[in-house]
């Protein structure tokens, strides 16, 4: 079975992605998820940003698993 | 009880005036309330190297944003004797000189309500995932960072 | 510029919560403006010795109370970067749930509009000439006195 | 001539003077101005109050001056 995990870019890490999601097969966890996306998108290099697995922030490495969402949340600007 | 329910803070478009009022007004009936705080979030029009913030456009990533206020929410009723506690924050564009951001705290006594409404405001700018994109009057635009 | 242009504070009767609207949408074309913090004191329905306060009458020695709030508005400016700054206190009878004090702060920023809005709450009960007579529900009273 | 000195009276203070209002003639510093008024209304004794000499506070005996206001406030609760 293939392994999918959705991901969603906000604010500014959109500017580099040019979409706000992306859906991607058989990663295994979020360390191989951050390469992957460095490499389609080499400007996400330069952005801060952190990792939330379903709305949670992680911060180690965190095994994905199928149909998980990924959010990379750049600095918040609300208020 | 065990179940959470999470309310939703967002509003499309502008805080109105008549909004804020129309709310403050439905609390005369809770006449243990001695104190209202209320801290209202107005667009600014910066001019920033020449160029003019005409809006801001706000987005977030609504889910996880009502989980953390959610958690904010129980953490200050935790800690202040409130009565009642209510935010709303909005999505899309909101022009120079618009109302963002209304928070609204109100307790028998004043020092809860006013200690709360301040220590909501600043978690929520540090806490939830939420972007202001601020529009210039150029066309062009730059990201929103909280200090 | 040397003479002083006392401003009243004083409303004879409620304050409204459209009054409050109002003032609030009159701050839209200040777009200077990033925070507005509000306080809004409403009488609290207490019950004392078996008895439900239904009212604050409220007195003043006003020509004093203005001159006080003068000195406290120059002090505030002098201290916080704001935008400005408006206070409303009733006077005469007000019923329990109805809001008798507005102090309404705008700054830039918010700290200052926030710091500014407490101070001025904090200094009024302290300095200003006014007292609250609480009207109970068998025709009796008794003098409020502020911590 | 004559000096008078008007003398208002506020909050809890009116419960024992039963009246906001008054006038005194040839009454010369606040000391005398005390004494007199706790002569004419004994429960003032046990009442707190501050006296303000033309919306002025003064703490100290202070010379009364022909149609100045001596205001008696008790502690204050607006807001």
């Amino acid at each position: 079975k293939i392994m999918k995990v959705n991901i969603l870019f906000f604010g500014q890490l959109t500017d580099v992605t040019g979409t706000t999601t992306l859906v991607l097969e058989n990663i295994s966890d979020t360390k191989s998820l951050a390469a992957t996306l460095q490499l389609a998108y080499p400007g996400l290099d330069a952005k801060k940003y952190i990792i939330a697995v379903n709305s949670n922030q992680v911060t180690e490495n965190t095994l994905l698993t199928d149909n998980c969402t990924v959010a990379l949340l750049p600095p918040f600007s609300g208020g | 009880m065990t179940e959470k329910k999470i309310k939703n803070i967002f509003v499309n478009g502008l805080i109105t005036a008549s909004f804020i009022g129309d709310s403050i007004q439905k609390h005369n009936s809770k006449t243990e309330i001695g104190g209202h705080s209320i801290f209202l979030g107005q667009v600014r029009a910066d001019t920033i190297d020449g160029k003019k913030v005409t809006a801001i456009e706000y987005t977030s990533f609504e889910e996880m944003a009502l989980e953390k206020m959610h958690l904010i929410r129980e953490a200050i009723f935790e800690k202040y004797p409130l009565t009642c506690m209510h935010v709303y924050h909005s999505l899309g564009s909101i022009a120079a000189g618009e109302i963002c951001l209304f928070v609204f705290t109100s307790a028998p006594h004043r020092k809860a309500a006013i200690d709360a409404c301040e220590e909501i405001v600043e978690r929520l700018k540090a806490e939830l995932p939420i972007w202001g994109k601020e529009l210039f009057d150029n066309e062009t635009y730059q990201w929103k960072e909280n200090k």
